[in-house]
């Protein structure tokens, strides 16, 4: 591990951009061979719910606050005490910056004695 | 006095840092606060004013100066300097109080807070 | 924290500062800015920059203090 | 052009800061000769930075001495130690020239729409060109006090900014906390300038460097100097403020009070590599750096998953990003007294931090003005309120997915290669480093998917069925970040050997930092 | 305001505001300057405005009248420090010529007036700037804290 190549001499953006244009190209082929059978404004592109009304153009959107809700309620143990600790108190940030301060203060000191 | 341990002006800047930190520290009242701000920046120019001391020196001001060492110049331009941009910023943050009392009607850090988590 | 600074400065000693570079200001600031105050010659000339700059921050302040207090359209809203 | 480029360091301050002071006179007489005045400015001084940049690159250091004879008399005749301000403009310098200029030329030009329909634009100019001011300042400037100075410019003008849309509790909320932040944190460096001073009467960061024992004063100072700008520069666990103050502030301005915060770090790693340098205790401070960078990386993006506010979400992300940074110098920093693992790795570990640098500041540019646009048109930052928006607003998408793959690390774009290139080197450290880094990355793309989902797809929502695209001049502020960003994407490599190599280079030769100004002394 | 404060400020006003201009136009000579000079002349307008109150001088006063008169000083300064932009910015142009050149001898002296260069220029130019910038302060905050609403 004497000498390393440096990580930009292999990596090349126009051939990542290239293999992208043709994996494009290879997907649009493969769509245009599909068979077009269906016919637009009929039943044929419209929801079907197991028979049911589908619901409102406004509800079927999926809002914001419902992604990602296991994996909050998941890591509860560790969200809980986080979002707790950026109360928004400004005295609160400065309380943190004296405590960072003294601790590399210490830790400084320290390393330099032994 | 020279180089004796009790630094009277060191032991005042070092108090005058503790009780301005205790001060932003514990005082939820932002007036307060930027009282606190204040005596930390009074600390500071304290400490810059003192470091230009020579023993028994005069102003370093040559019309109709006594005989005598001078003390030094530069610290004295740079507590001016920082003194002009202390009142600079306490003027915007008291402003900035006034018109968080006229939105919330609180200058209580806690209560009058929008923003959070 | 406190403390340590304490501890640190009293052992750095008051009234004997080192002064290479206020002895030049001292010697020199007559005869190269033609002021008698040595301190007025470093504020603007040797360090007239940061002078500007002080000046600029009262400017700032000044411009804050007046846009914060603007006349606004329309009520406040909370 | 030699004259033009001898003086353009002061150049480059000094004309925003003219156009400052003429703003106000100016818009007296009419709103669009101020507009053309702050447009020009900025212009120029990109113009100058560049041409500064390509004679930096061909020459090396440039000095700028303030008020003596010539330029270049860095110390008086026949003495030993500088007297006046000095500007030194090296490589690292230039580099966040570029970076500055550039955002605040965009952000500036967003603006010009943005706040249209607001009072006091006389005011909010000038106060923009103050903010880039402060920024070019602190990061030409060769000198202690007059980094505090340049400090406070910027910290003054920023939390102005931010509070400018009095009308909102939470824009002066913002600024509020922003001012005292930096006003603590700007005194702390003023203190640690005044221990310097009590020990050496240098105010030279060239000559301080020199002169540096590294004794227990200088270890207070250190810690007083770190402290300060890694708050400044929003690393945890000091980062509280930046939610606050980048949620509220108007749009043109986020992306130059997020410029600012780079133009701290900038400061940070100054203070790190140049002044201290062999002296540091470097493995320590670095690791400190590091610690830092990982706890920003990781608590930034996971409270940034968090957010339903837009913009909160994307200021949450400067936080995590800037751990990337951290973490690629701070890699960089615990290596410093290791020249074979500095040259195997190290070098390029700096590197890949720089070229985040100036990445992130153009891609999260873009987003925060992604962010704001649709803020403007519908009048809320909540996602929960949002939908169907890519209908509408059709370039607006296009640049936020291009800002959003960007800064997730999608390839081809540039966000990957300054991540791989710091995954390289913290990995030859220590493979935690990377695992962890990579995570964040995927979470990153995970957040910004839901940005996406949530504001862009989905079907038409009928409040919002008059929003159109925005006006002509926020596109093109936009479409100058976004430029930037698909050409670095394109060139890496030509962007790295160029402007992020000689960057890096010289923020590890402390050497010829000091030879600028102290001649060999 | 009581009447004796409304008289012994219309006492004071004059000497006030006059020291503070000594203050400024001898900045190169004695302690003092632009800064310390602007703040003197400014605590005379405080002085008023606790006086007569921030509505009455405000209608002596506006607001915009007096932030010019600041751009003016902060521009006047950077074109002073642009003077000397044929050596080098911030350079002292006028040392050795006919106006305020005069060098003095080294050491102590009774001091003369037409000495320091571009100094006594820059301390009337930061004087300016600092007086009127003061009195904005001093004059919106007083006008935003007081009960009269003028401005809505």
């Amino acid at each position: 591990m004497a000498t390393s190549v440096p990580t930009l001499d292999y990596w090349a953006p126009l051939v990542c951009l290239i293999a992208f244009v043709i994996l494009i190209a290879v997907t649009y082929l493969f769509r245009s061979r599909g068979r077009k059978q269906y016919k637009k404004g009929t039943a044929q592109t419209e929801i079907f719910l197991s028979g049911e009304e589908p619901p409102d153009t406004e509800e079927r959107h999926i809002r914001a606050y419902n992604i990602y809700w296991g994996f909050f309620q998941g890591l509860k143990r560790y969200y809980d005490p986080t979002i707790k600790a950026h109360s928004g108190i400004i005295n609160d940030y400065i309380i943190w910056l004296i405590a960072l301060m003294s601790i590399t203060a210490v830790i400084l000191t320290i390393v330099s004695l032994t | 006095m020279t180089g004796s341990i009790f630094n009277i002006p060191f032991l005042a800047v070092a108090a005058l840092v503790g009780i301005a930190l205790y001060i932003i520290m514990s005082q939820r009242n932002l007036i307060k606060l930027v009282m606190g701000i204040t005596i930390l920046e009074s600390a500071v120019n304290l400490f810059l004013v003192t470091l230009g001391y020579r023993g028994g020196g005069v102003a370093p001001i040559f019309t109709n100066a006594p005989e005598g060492i001078m003390v030094l110049p530069v610290p004295q331009a740079l507590t001016l300097t920082s003194i002009v941009i202390g009142v600079a910023v306490t003027a915007l943050m008291l402003s900035m109080i006034v018109l968080t009392y006229r939105h919330t009607g609180d200058i209580d850090a806690e209560k009058s807070r929008q923003m959070k988590g | 924290m406190v403390f340590l600074v304490a501890l640190a400065l009293l052992t750095h000693p008051f009234g004997h500062p080192p002064s290479q570079m206020d002895d030049y200001i001292i010697e020199n600031a007559q005869s190269e800015t033609g002021a008698n105050n040595a301190v007025t010659a470093v504020v603007f000339d040797y360090r007239g920059f940061d002078t500007l700059g002080e000046a600029t921050i009262l400017f700032t302040a000044v411009t804050a203090v007046v846009m914060l207090f603007r006349k606004r359209k329309g009520e406040i809203t909370k | 052009m030699d004259a033009l480029v001898i003086h353009s360091p002061i150049l480059i301050i000094a004309i925003p800061l003219l156009a400052a002071f003429l703003t106000p006179l100016i818009s007296k007489a009419s709103n669009r000769a101020r507009d053309v005045l702050v447009i020009a400015a900025l212009a120029f001084t990109e113009f100058l930075v560049i041409v500064l940049a390509k004679d930096i690159y061909l020459t090396g250091i440039h000095v700028y001495t303030l008020g003596a004879s010539s330029p270049i008399v860095t110390i008086p005749e026949q003495y030993m130690v500088p007297v006046r301000i000095i500007l030194e403009v090296d490589a690292m310098s230039i580099f966040a020239g570029i970076m500055s200029a550039t955002v605040c030329l965009a952000g500036a030009i967003y603006s010009l729409s943005c706040v249209r329909e607001e009072t006091g634009k006389d005011r909010f100019y000038t106060l923009l060109l103050l903010l880039t001011v402060g920024q070019l300042g602190m990061e030409f400037t060769g000198d202690m006090f007059n980094l505090f100075v340049f400090l406070e410019i910027l910290s003054i003008s920023g939390a102005a900014l931010a509070a400018f849309r009095t009308r909102f509790a939470d824009a002066v909320e913002g600024g509020f906390k922003y001012m005292v932040i930096s006003s603590v944190g700007a005194l702390l460096v003023l203190f640690a300038t005044g221990i310097f001073y009590a020990q050496y009467n240098l105010l030279n960061i060239a000559a301080l460097a020199q002169a540096m024992q590294y004794t227990m004063l200088d270890k207070i100072a250190l810690t007083l100097l770190v402290i300060a700008f890694l708050m400044k520069s929003g690393g945890v666990p000091l980062h509280w403020w930046v939610p606050d103050t980048y949620t509220p502030a108007p749009a043109g301005v986020s992306p130059m009070i997020y410029s600012a915060t780079l133009a701290c770090m900038y400061a940070l790693y100054r203070i790190c590599f140049t002044l201290y340098g062999v002296a540091l205790n470097a493995a320590t401070i670095g690791w400190i750096v590091i610690i830092a960078g990982v706890l920003s990386m990781f608590v930034g993006v996971t409270m940034a998953l968090h957010q339903s506010d837009v913009k909160r979400l994307m200021a949450y992300h400067v936080i995590s990003q800037g751990g990337y940074m951290l973490l690629g110098v701070g890699v960089g920093l615990a290596v410093l007294d290791n020249p074979e693992a500095l040259a195997t790795y190290g070098r390029e570990a700096i590197s890949g931090g720089l070229f985040h640098v100036i990445n992130h500041a153009f891609f999260k540019g873009l987003l925060l003005l992604t962010g704001e646009a649709l803020f403007y048109r519908l009048g809320t930052r909540d996602l929960n309120k949002m939908g169907g928006m890519a209908r509408n607003m059709k370039f607006t998408c296009v640049f936020f997915l291009i800002g959003a793959l960007a800064i997730s690390g999608v390839p081809p774009l540039n966000g990957f290669a300054s991540k791989l290139m710091i995954y390289e080197a913290a990995y030859q450290l220590n493979p935690i480093l990377t695992i962890v880094a990579m995570i964040v990355s995927i979470i990153t793309l995970a957040s910004f998917t839901k940005v996406f989902q949530s504001a862009y797809t989905g079907p038409a929502l009928s409040q919002y069925k008059d929003v159109k695209e925005v006006p002509m001049s926020m596109l093109i502020g936009m479409g100058i970040l976004a430029g930037a960003t698909i050409f670095f994407s394109l060139f890496p490599s030509l962007v790295v050997n160029t402007i992020i190599y000689p960057a890096a280079d010289a923020l590890i030769d402390q050497a010829a930092y000091i030879n600028a100004v102290m001649g060999g002394v | 305001m009581s009447k004796i404060v409304r008289t012994i400020a219309n006492l004071l006003i004059f000497p006030i505001l006059t020291f503070g201009l000594y203050i400024i136009m001898h900045g190169h000579l004695t302690p003092g300057g632009g800064f310390q000079g602007g703040a003197v002349f400014a605590s005379g307008v405080a002085l008023l405005v606790v006086a007569f109150g921030s509505y009455n001088i405000q209608k002596r006063l506006k607001e915009h009248h007096l932030s010019i008169l600041e751009s003016s000083g902060a521009l006047m300064f950077i074109g002073l420090a642009f003077g000397g932009m044929a050596i080098v910015f911030f350079y002292n142009f006028l040392v050795g010529s006919p106006i305020f050149g005069r060098i003095p001898p080294s050491g102590p002296n009774p001091g003369d007036m037409w000495t320091g260069g571009v100094i006594p220029l820059m301390n009337v130019a930061v004087g300016l700037k600092v007086i009127a910038g003061l009195s904005v302060i001093v004059l919106v905050m007083a006008l935003a804290c007081s009960k009269v609403k003028i401005e809505e």
